[in-house]
């Protein structure tokens, strides 16, 4: 990746990851802080165009803007109270987590430092989409199956925690 | 079949969430005019439902002390505007009966016909504005395509569209013009074919059917406790019709049926009226038949001044029993006139009705009580 | 031939589409139902034609098969085998089973989920035929669990009555048992030989040397037909599945699933062939449940348990014949054993109806007047099972005995034959009492109509000439079907005649305790002359099922004491002990439970992080971290 | 311009950031919903990082990009079962903020 | 000769640029920008032309006359309008939250816009021919949810919250339905590719081979776009107008072209899968290909208009059960029917 | 059932699409007024006795008659009516034993200006004021 | 003109109720045994007077008079109650839990007319709740406005 052009996007998208990740974490209102998560989401998909992952750009909005997000939304809407408002943003482990965020940075950069990569010089191939479904469906299907299953067992298993028992409900014999 | 009270089981279990008060009116396409529910709400689910009205109150009751007989006729036409005839008529039959007022047949026959027409303008107003609170626009505008035709024949027999102050104690002010028995008769003809129209595009459509069927229903127990009358309670199954349970006028000589409702819905209440209007033609095709020659004036007296006491009659208006109360104490002005306004105590059920029920039924009850803000308030 | 995959799919579309689509419409549902099955057995008709044409195909099956899961190691292909055995049970399950559905449509009329059933029966069916077609041993495992489920559901059929839900579970759990072993057997094949296509194993297992290995392979898989087939000591749960609907158990009994594992010892002879001792197993098995099943249903009461019984014993004589060797034998015995029974179990569900679900044969009497078709059909079955020529039961079951004579299981024979007669014996024992005698003026039977006795004479014609084509003299069935090389057979007249005679006898005895002086007989049974205690345990099934349960009451319960026992006393003490310790202990690191989750969480990155640090400056990259020079 | 050109370690380094802020949101933020939205963040950095190395050193393989597409799926299947506890939780105690969540039991 | 009107202008603003001496690259932007302001131009002019013809229809439905005086048969009436609607104030009320509400109107446009970069207008004439065309659009599609949301939330009006709730549910719930219905089409095509797609339908188009997936996505479609008969986000009886309560002006304006403008573009889309594209029927090429698409984009406006004007509105919950327990099933049949014909077709030798 | 009711409304949307409309343009076309028409009223000076009739039959009190005692006979010098007031109810009419006052058919009375409302039927003044003066009358409101 | 039947039926069900009277077209009660004879009037099977279509009151200078106009949907019959109470002290018990359609009409005769209906909420239906006096009563004046 040598081009003026990409360089230059990857440093916009990066910033805009960043600069949307932060908001997300300084935001004082839920629904601002689920926006910005929504632009992040979207300046991450914009950063898989990027690396010639179309196909995983796209399932980025539509899974992770479109729905990920909405769910957020549904969450924050059903839980939201007047006096969140006031109460403080953050815990009072600030320092500690500061400290293990900065050991965390310095750890990954230092390890990226030294690092040498082997990078490959060949190119992605066009027909993304074909190439991964073929491989979805005979070299890993079976965590594909297991996470058809996953999703299946989340969906039930959230129906079930999100609805209230009936106080007074037969059990059925 | 699901009922409210199913559903108010239902609001018991379900997500809970905070309730919340929303504000339905008293701007707000729906109300029918200035008028305000209070609903609270769980999620869209309604907890509770309270009517507020008085936004229109002009204190007519009042402003009938200070008037002399003759001269509160005008007043009632502004009560429930949308069938002035019939509150006329109402009015000058309390005073006819009150004073023992001979009225010419002619008179009754014209009587008739107009109030008939009008139960039909009426009527057409009220299945429009349901089709659009459903979300229909479409069937409002034939409804009132089709009474506007009913309005020109109004207009040629008093001069005004709607507020007609027509009738007169012992009669009406003035004969039939004669153009219009042609009109009339074309018109009656006409109509049927419109209201199957409405029944093609609003009653016959299923998600109108979905969306009014088995929804805000009225049990016939609750609906007489409630007073409820008009429409309102033949939807659920009680046939008072007091043109059949109590003749005045001249209704004793039309063959004519009470249309009734089954399950006291809103589809009931809704198709209620669309039946009604098919009577009415019938009537008004059998009077125009019968109708005799004479004089369109009975005798009465020039000064109005009817005997101490006091009386208490009621005609079948358009959205119910409509009731005029009226206490002489044998001056040219009432000394006390009440009002028995429909729409009033047919509006005192909505909180009951709606309970249970989601937001978009508010107006779809709504809409099936029928209610008419100038009348409520008075 | 290439189309053979369409019999099983169309029942299983048909299940489909009932199920999801017709329920509503009750007789749309059976006409579908009906008319996948009758397809079905048009299409195993050609094949078995197609069959025929090439003889010998017993040896080299013919596979067709589409690849079903490749992974690394584990390749599966799903497809259809066919073979004279495979083509054969293809055109006898399918026939049966259509008979029996058009049966259904009159003895179901009126029930509640009647398109229900109907929607079973099409899913059982079409799970009996992919497991008969089956290419591949999981496939075939497929349709044997799918088999099971119908079963269970058909027998809790019923699912009001609490009787049926507990045949149901019953069932369910017995097969159970025996499935276990059979998913061993299976996963050792594949582990063992690392393919499951029938094919394949049947070319690598006679090559196998590892005996020992093998015989436990084979005794696992050994399980599975003893429990689905109701073989001692599973056999348990067979008379209770009578709880469902009398075409149900016709269906269990006759064409599907009971012969499921004699087909899949058959299926699978090759690798018991390699193994004498479990060949000897199996005939033993088989030999003592046909004796053991015989001498209970003799003093049983009601109808179709007496019948339940009586397929017990026959499964266990097609598992005899299979055990000395002769595929050829066991799978005759299977093939008119599934006509002359199903014919038995509709007759008497014809009977049922007539009588309004009263069972007790004792009950019953004359009944030949008021239905005769059921009642000359019913005769027709009953000659066909006590061996009595020309009907089909005698070649079947005079191959089976001969085979048995000889490979030389004397012990074998003599418990065959003697089976024989108290076939013969309790088969007449019911029809005598059914059919003959003086009627019982409390029922008002009546025949039963044409929709569920044209089937009833239909199988009672194949009843009396399916046999026909094993005959010493004209041997079709030999020549296609037969394990190893063929050899023609001979006819052994001493046996057959014999054979005849104890039938007859058999019938006689019957005759003479149940027809001629069935008052005396009935007092008799009530001064306990008939063998007093022996009768009652005959009654009570040898009192398995009470042993079963006393099994699972005292010895489990017992062992539960002592563990309970040694629980409180040993373990207890040791917990009580440490859990001081613990208490202690924790008063002191309690300090640390915040019950904070993101607490927790800190903790724990510190803790990943304490190890990425160590890694980044000890560990085997450590010379990555800042390049490895700071 | 080589020195500009981007490299895994630029990917890695967005990675990381973007997992450091993700965390310490997680670590910080008193509102349940909004450390789950951290999680997400936290993943999403996990998702970069796979999908550079899948471009860079194994573009014709695509194991990288299938690994991002479980995480997805993951990733979504925890929001919603998270959330539907989270809304339990806030149901029997009308609150969201973990630090309420200090209870063994209900 | 039509056909290539446009695209022989293209190649010819191209080699102009080239003779005045532009770089490629130079030229290639130019050349895009100049396809922008095209698939602009087509947008607006239609959202003229449709807003015009939405009043129009629902006046002849009505048996009214509609707008006829500004301009030739009122033609103009999208412009006198949108005048209207500059020259008047944006009301903020005061507990919006400032920056949301007025982004959200902003924002609406996003989404739509870029989807019209993978609209095949003719032949030859699909701004980006992208091989993940359909998948594009519904990924795309997803994001205007939120923008619902945001509007509805930020206008701290509780009508607004319940209208963009109901947004925000309804559009999920539809999405399902479209998705799998579309997935038929992909199915028979095998391919994501617009033009593939079209190019699958040389010899019958999907909508006979898809009919089930046809209406499917017509109906989901007019729930994506918020119209009757499931036009519960606006539900101008029950909650006033939903999410657009608190705008005025051009911000109200904006939503409302919005709305003309998804409309236009899930037509154009179910015209791409459906209904050929730019293929001409019955092989009847005397009039340019992109006509023909014009043609049938506002065959199936004209279906939208119709349906709209005829119909009640449905109720949310029954929205969403017909969602869920009609159209979802319903689409997941279509999606196994489809398969299992296509299996019997290519085992026939089709 | 289901689809049937649909589909017939379609069907009658479809139709009304090409019946003729029933709009009337309003400025261009008017539609035809009855001859009882409540419009604007008109009063006939001449005809009128200035009985006060009209006054007192009024239940709003709209009527504003102006009249000078002439020789013993009511002249009527000034009609004012507040017309924002006026129900249109037609007991002034009625009441009105010579027929001047009339309804006329003109119905656009909206005005731009509130002092424009009224409606003056008969200014002070426009009688020949020497009728009035010359006789020396003095005014007298109605209802004193 | 009360319809025979009820005429003679009156006295019997009013038995126990020494204020009950009797009168040429209608029947007068004290407010203490108002709800006792609308109850018995309901449930009297011969009667069944179910329906309560009006409820309003007079200002008579000296007195209210509170009126009910019964109705009978089984027998068409209708009846006229009266209730006079003292001017100054205006108390009624309430008739809601007999009719339930009285609901809203005794907040009308409470919002125009002050009758205190006791037994249940009363809050002012037409006027604004800051709204003072009671303008149906004979002393109310209209400071302001047209009348």
């Amino acid at each position: 990746m040598t081009s003026i052009y990409q360089v230059g996007a990857f440093w916009l998208i990066s910033l805009a990851i960043i600069f949307a990740a932060i908001m997300v974490v300084a935001s004082r209102q839920l629904v601002h802080m689920v926006l910005w998560l929504a632009v992040c989401f979207i300046a991450v998909a914009s950063m898989y165009f990027l690396l010639d992952a179309d196909y995983l750009a796209l399932v980025q909005i539509m899974v992770y803007a479109g729905a990920v997000s909405i769910m957020m939304i549904f969450g924050v809407m059903l839980t939201q109270r007047p006096d969140l408002k006031e109460c403080l943003l953050f815990n009072n482990q600030l320092k500690l987590a500061t400290l293990v965020v900065i050991v965390v940075l310095a750890l990954t950069g230092g390890l990226t430092y030294g690092a040498r990569w082997f990078v490959s010089g060949a190119t992605v191939p066009a027909d993304t989409i074909a190439h991964i479904g073929t491989l979805l469906l005979s070299k890993y299907v079976i965590p594909f199956e297991v996470a058809a299953v996953l999703l299946l067992v989340a969906l039930i298993g959230a129906i079930v925690l999100a609805k209230e028992v009936k106080p007074g409900a037969r059990s059925r014999d | 079949m699901i009922t409210g009270t199913d559903l108010r089981d239902r609001l018991e279990h379900d997500i809970k969430t905070d309730r919340y008060v929303l504000n339905m009116g008293p701007q707000h396409p729906a109300t029918h005019g200035v008028f305000r529910v209070v609903l609270t709400l769980d999620g869209e689910v309604i907890v509770n439902a309270e009517a507020v009205c008085g936004y229109l109150h002009r204190g007519i009751e009042k402003l009938a002390e200070a008037r002399t007989y003759t001269q509160v006729i005008p007043y009632t036409d502004r009560m429930d505007y949308l069938a002035a005839m019939l509150n006329n008529l109402g009015y000058v039959q309390t005073l006819e009966k009150m004073m023992g007022v001979e009225v010419p047949e002619r008179a009754e026959y014209i009587r008739v016909i107009c109030a008939e027409l009008t139960r039909i303008a009426s009527h057409l107003i009220s299945v429009g504005t349901y089709s659009i609170e459903i979300g229909g626009i479409t069937g409002f505008f034939y409804c009132l395509r089709d009474r506007e035709k009913i309005l020109d024949l109004i207009e040629m027999i008093s001069g005004s569209r709607m507020t007609v102050s027509y009738m007169r104690v012992g009669g009406v002010s003035e004969d039939l013009p004669a153009e219009f028995l042609p009109q009339v008769k074309k018109l009656m003809k006409e109509l049927p074919a419109a209201f199957d129209e409405y029944d093609g595009l609003i009653t016959g459509n299923e998600i109108f059917q979905a969306r009014t069927k088995f929804v805000g229903v009225l049990n016939p127990e609750t609906a007489i406790n409630y007073s409820a009358s008009g429409p309102m309670l033949r939807a659920s199954g009680v046939n008072w019709d007091l043109r059949k349970a109590r003749p005045y006028s001249v209704y004793d000589r039309f063959d004519f049926e009470v249309p009734l409702g089954r399950n006291g819905d809103c589809f009931d209440r809704f198709r209620m009226r669309i039946l009604e209007m098919r009577q009415s033609v019938r009537i008004i095709e059998q009077a125009l038949e019968g109708l005799p020659e004479g004089p369109f004036m009975g005798k009465a007296p020039k000064v109005i001044k009817p005997p101490v006491g006091e009386m208490y009659h009621e005609i079948e208006g358009a959205r119910g029993i409509l009731g005029y109360y009226l206490v002489s104490d044998g001056s040219p002005k009432p000394y006390r006139m009440h009002v028995r306004r429909p729409s009033f105590i047919n509006l005192g059920l909505l909180s009951e009705l709606c309970r249970g029920w989601k937001l978009a039924d508010v107006v779809a009850i709504l809409g099936s009580v029928d209610i008419v803000l100038g009348e409520v308030d008075c | 031939m290439y189309h053979a995959w369409l019999v099983p799919l169309l029942p299983a579309l048909s299940f489909a589409v009932i199920s999801l689509l017709t329920k509503q419409w009750k007789w749309l549902s059976a006409t579908i139902s009906i008319g996948a099955m009758v397809s079905g057995f048009i299409i195993a008709a050609f094949i078995a034609v197609g069959v025929l044409q090439h003889p010998g195909l017993i040896n080299h099956p013919l596979v067709y098969s589409l690849r079903w899961l490749s992974m690394p190691g584990f390749k599966v292909d799903a497809g259809i085998l066919l073979d004279p055995l495979s083509a054969m049970m293809l055109f006898m399950v399918t026939l049966v089973a259509s008979l029996i559905q058009i049966y259904s449509l009159g003895y179901m009329r009126g029930e509640k989920g009647f398109s229900v059933f109907f929607a079973y029966m099409s899913l059982f069916g079409a799970s009996m035929l992919l497991l008969v077609a089956a290419s591949n041993l999981l496939e075939l495992f497929v349709a044997w669990e799918g088999v099971g489920v119908c079963s269970y559901m058909l027998i809790g059929f019923y699912n009001h009555k609490i009787s049926a839900r507990e045949a149901a579970k019953k069932a369910f759990v017995t097969t159970r048992i025996g499935d276990t072993g059979l998913l061993l057997g299976l996963l050792s094949l594949q582990l063992i030989f690392g393919t499951l296509n029938i094919a394949d194993l049947a070319q690598k297992i006679p090559q196998f040397q590892n005996i020992p290995l093998l015989i436990t392979v084979a005794v696992l898989f050994f399980l599975g037909p003893v429990g689905k087939s109701g073989q001692f000591p599973l056999h348990v749960w067979l008379p209770d599945a009578m709880e469902g609907p009398t075409p149900v158990s016709a269906l269990i009994h006759a064409a599907t699933m009971v012969v499921a594992g004699v087909y899949l010892v058959g299926r699978m002879l090759f690798m018991f062939a390699s193994v004498p001792p479990v060949m000897e197993l199996v005939a033993w098995v088989g030999g003592f449940t046909a004796i053991f099943a015989a001498s209970i249903a003799i003093t049983q009461r009601e109808i179709k348990r007496i019948l339940a019984y009586s397929t017990i014993s026959q499964i266990g004589y097609m598992m005899l014949g299979l055990g000395v060797g002769s595929l050829s034998a066991g799978f005759f015995h299977l093939w008119t054993h599934a006509f002359f029974k199903a014919l038995m179990f509709l007759g008497a569900g014809s009977v049922l109806i007539g009588l309004h679900h009263k069972a007790d044969v004792w009950e019953m009497g004359g009944l030949i007047k008021k239905m005769p078709i059921t009642a000359v059909t019913f005769v027709v079955g009953g000659l066909a099972i006590s061996g009595i020529p020309p009907f089909a039961g005698f070649w079947s079951k005079g191959d089976i005995l001969d085979a048995t004579l000889a490979s030389g299981h004397t012990v074998l024979f003599v418990i065959g034959s003697f089976t024989a007669f108290l076939t013969a014996f309790y088969i007449w024992r019911m029809i005598f009492l059914c059919f003959f005698g003086k009627e019982n003026p409390e029922n008002h039977p009546q025949e039963s109509p044409l929709v569920m006795t044209i089937p009833l004479m239909i199988l009672a014609l194949f009843s009396t000439v399916a046999g026909l084509i094993g005959t010493p003299w004209w041997d079709v069935w030999g020549r296609y079907i037969h394990f190893g090389t063929y050899v023609p057979p001979v006819a052994n007249w001493p046996l057959m005649i014999g054979d005849t005679l104890l039938g007859a006898l058999g019938i006689y005895a019957a005759y003479l305790f149940y027809c001629k002086d069935r008052e005396k007989t009935k007092a008799l049974a009530a001064r306990q002359w008939f063998g007093g205690r022996l009768y009652d345990v005959l009654y009570h099934k040898y009192y398995l099922d009470e042993l079963y349960m006393w099994f699972n009451h005292s010895m489990v319960d017992g062992v539960a004491r002592l563990m309970y026992l040694f629980d409180i006393y040993v373990v207890d003490g040791i917990v009580n002990g440490v859990g001081a310790f613990t208490v202690a202990a924790g008063e002191g690191l309690r300090v640390f439970q915040t019950g904070r989750l993101q607490n927790y969480a800190l903790v724990f990155f510190l803790g990943v992080l304490a190890v990425g640090v160590l890694l980044a400056f000890t560990g085997p990259h450590a010379t990555l971290f800042l390049g490895g020079v700071r | 311009m080589p020195a500009l050109a981007i490299s895994p370690t630029n990917f890695v380094l967005l990675a990381s950031v973007l997992f450091a802020i993700g965390l310490f949101g997680a670590l910080t933020r008193k509102n349940a919903i909004a450390v789950l939205m951290c999680i997400e963040l936290m993943l999403n950095a996990v998702n970069i990082n796979l999908i550079a190395f899948s471009r860079f050193v194994t573009p014709q393989l695509f194991t990288g990009q299938i690994f991002a597409i479980f995480v997805i799926t993951v990733a979504a299947a925890e929001v919603g079962v998270g959330l539907a506890i989270i809304i339990n939780i806030y149901r029997h105690r009308l609150s969201v903020n973990l630090d309420d969540f200090d209870w063994l039991k209900w | 000769m039509g056909d290539r009107i446009f695209i022989e202008f293209g190649n010819y603003l191209s080699g102009l640029l080239a003779l005045a001496g532009a770089p490629l690259l130079l030229n290639q932007v130019i050349l895009m920008i100049v396809k922008i302001v095209g698939a602009l131009l087509f947008i607006l002019l239609n959202l003229m032309f449709i807003i015009w013809l939405e009043r129009r229809l629902a006046g002849w439905f009505q048996a009214r006359v509609g707008p006829n005086r500004v301009g030739p048969k009122g033609l103009l009436q999208a412009l006198a309008d949108v005048g209207k609607l500059i020259s008047k104030e944006i009301i903020i009320p005061g507990a919006v939250d400032k920056v949301i509400f007025l982004l959200a109107p902003v924002l609406i446009f996003v989404p739509s816009l870029v989807l019209f970069a993978v609209v095949p207008f003719g032949r030859g004439m699909i701004p980006v021919d992208l091989n993940l065309g359909i998948f594009f659009f519904f990924a795309i599609g997803s994001l205007s949810i939120v923008v619902f949301f945001m509007g509805g939330w930020a206008s701290a009006n509780k009508y607004s919250l319940i209208g963009s709730m109901r947004a925000v549910a309804q559009m999920v719930s539809y999405e399902i339905p479209m998705v799998l219905s579309v997935l038929g089409v992909v199915m028979i095509t095998g391919s994501l590719k617009m033009s593939s797609v079209i190019a699958s339908q040389t010899q019958v188009w999907n909508i006979f081979t898809q009919p089930v997936a046809f209406l499917i996505y017509f109906a989901a479609s007019v729930a994506e776009v918020n119209r009757t008969p499931f036009d519960v986000v606006e539900g101008e009886s029950e909650i006033v107008a939903g999410p657009m309560t608190e705008y005025g002006g051009m911000a109200f304006a904006m939503w409302y072209m919005a709305e003309y403008t998804n409309v236009i573009l899930v037509s154009a889309f179910a015209v791409t899968l459906f209904l050929g594209g730019w293929l001409a029927p019955f092989g009847w090429t005397f009039l340019p290909s992109w006509v023909w698409f014009v043609l049938k984009l506002y065959l199936l406006i004209f279906l939208h208009m119709w349906v709209r004007w005829t119909y009640p509105r449905i109720r949310v919950d029954q929205l969403m059960s017909f969602g869920w327990k009609v159209l979802v099933p319903l689409s997941l049949a279509n999606v196994f029917v489809t398969g299992f014909g296509m299996y019997v077709f290519r085992g026939i030798g089709w | 059932m289901f689809g049937k009711g649909l589909a017939t409304g379609l069907e009658i949307t479809l139709k009304e699409l090409f019946t003729p409309k029933v709009t009337i343009q309003y400025p261009e076309e008017r539609a035809p007024l009855p001859a009882r028409f409540h419009g604007r009223f008109t009063l006939d000076k001449e005809a009128c006795i200035a009985c006060g009739l009209c006054q007192n039959a009024c239940p709003n009190r709209v009527i504003n008659c102006v009249r000078t005692k002439v020789d013993k006979k009511n002249v009527l010098t000034g009609y004012h009516m507040d017309i924002q007031y006026c129900l249109f109810c037609g007991l002034c009419v009625e009441a009105c034993p010579k027929g001047a006052l009339r309804f006329s058919q003109d119905f656009e009375m909206a005005c731009y200006h509130r002092e424009n409302v009224p409606l003056v039927l008969l200014a002070e003044g426009d009688r020949p004021a020497c009728d009035v003066s010359a006789a020396g009358g003095k005014e007298v409101k109605a209802g004193d | 003109m009360l319809d025979e039947k009820v005429a003679g039926r009156l006295p019997v069900l009013g038995e126990s109720m020494p204020s009950l009277e009797v009168k040429e077209n209608a029947v007068t009660v004290g407010r203490d045994e108002l709800p006792a004879l609308l109850r018995a009037l309901k449930e009297d099977p011969e009667l069944a007077f179910n329906y309560l279509t009006n409820l309003t009151a007079t200002d008579l200078g000296d007195r209210i008079t509170v009126v009910y106009h019964l109705v009978s949907f089984i027998y068409g019959y209708q009846l006229t109650v009266g209730c006079d109470i003292p001017r100054d002290d205006p108390r009624i018990p309430s008739v809601m839990e007999i009719y339930r359609g009285a609901d809203w009409q005794e907040r009308e005769t409470y919002d125009l007319l002050g009758v205190i209906f006791e037994g249940r909420d009363l809050a002012r239906i037409l006027l604004h709740d800051g709204f003072e006096g009671y303008p149906l009563r004979k002393d109310f004046t209209w400071a302001g406005g047209r009348d």
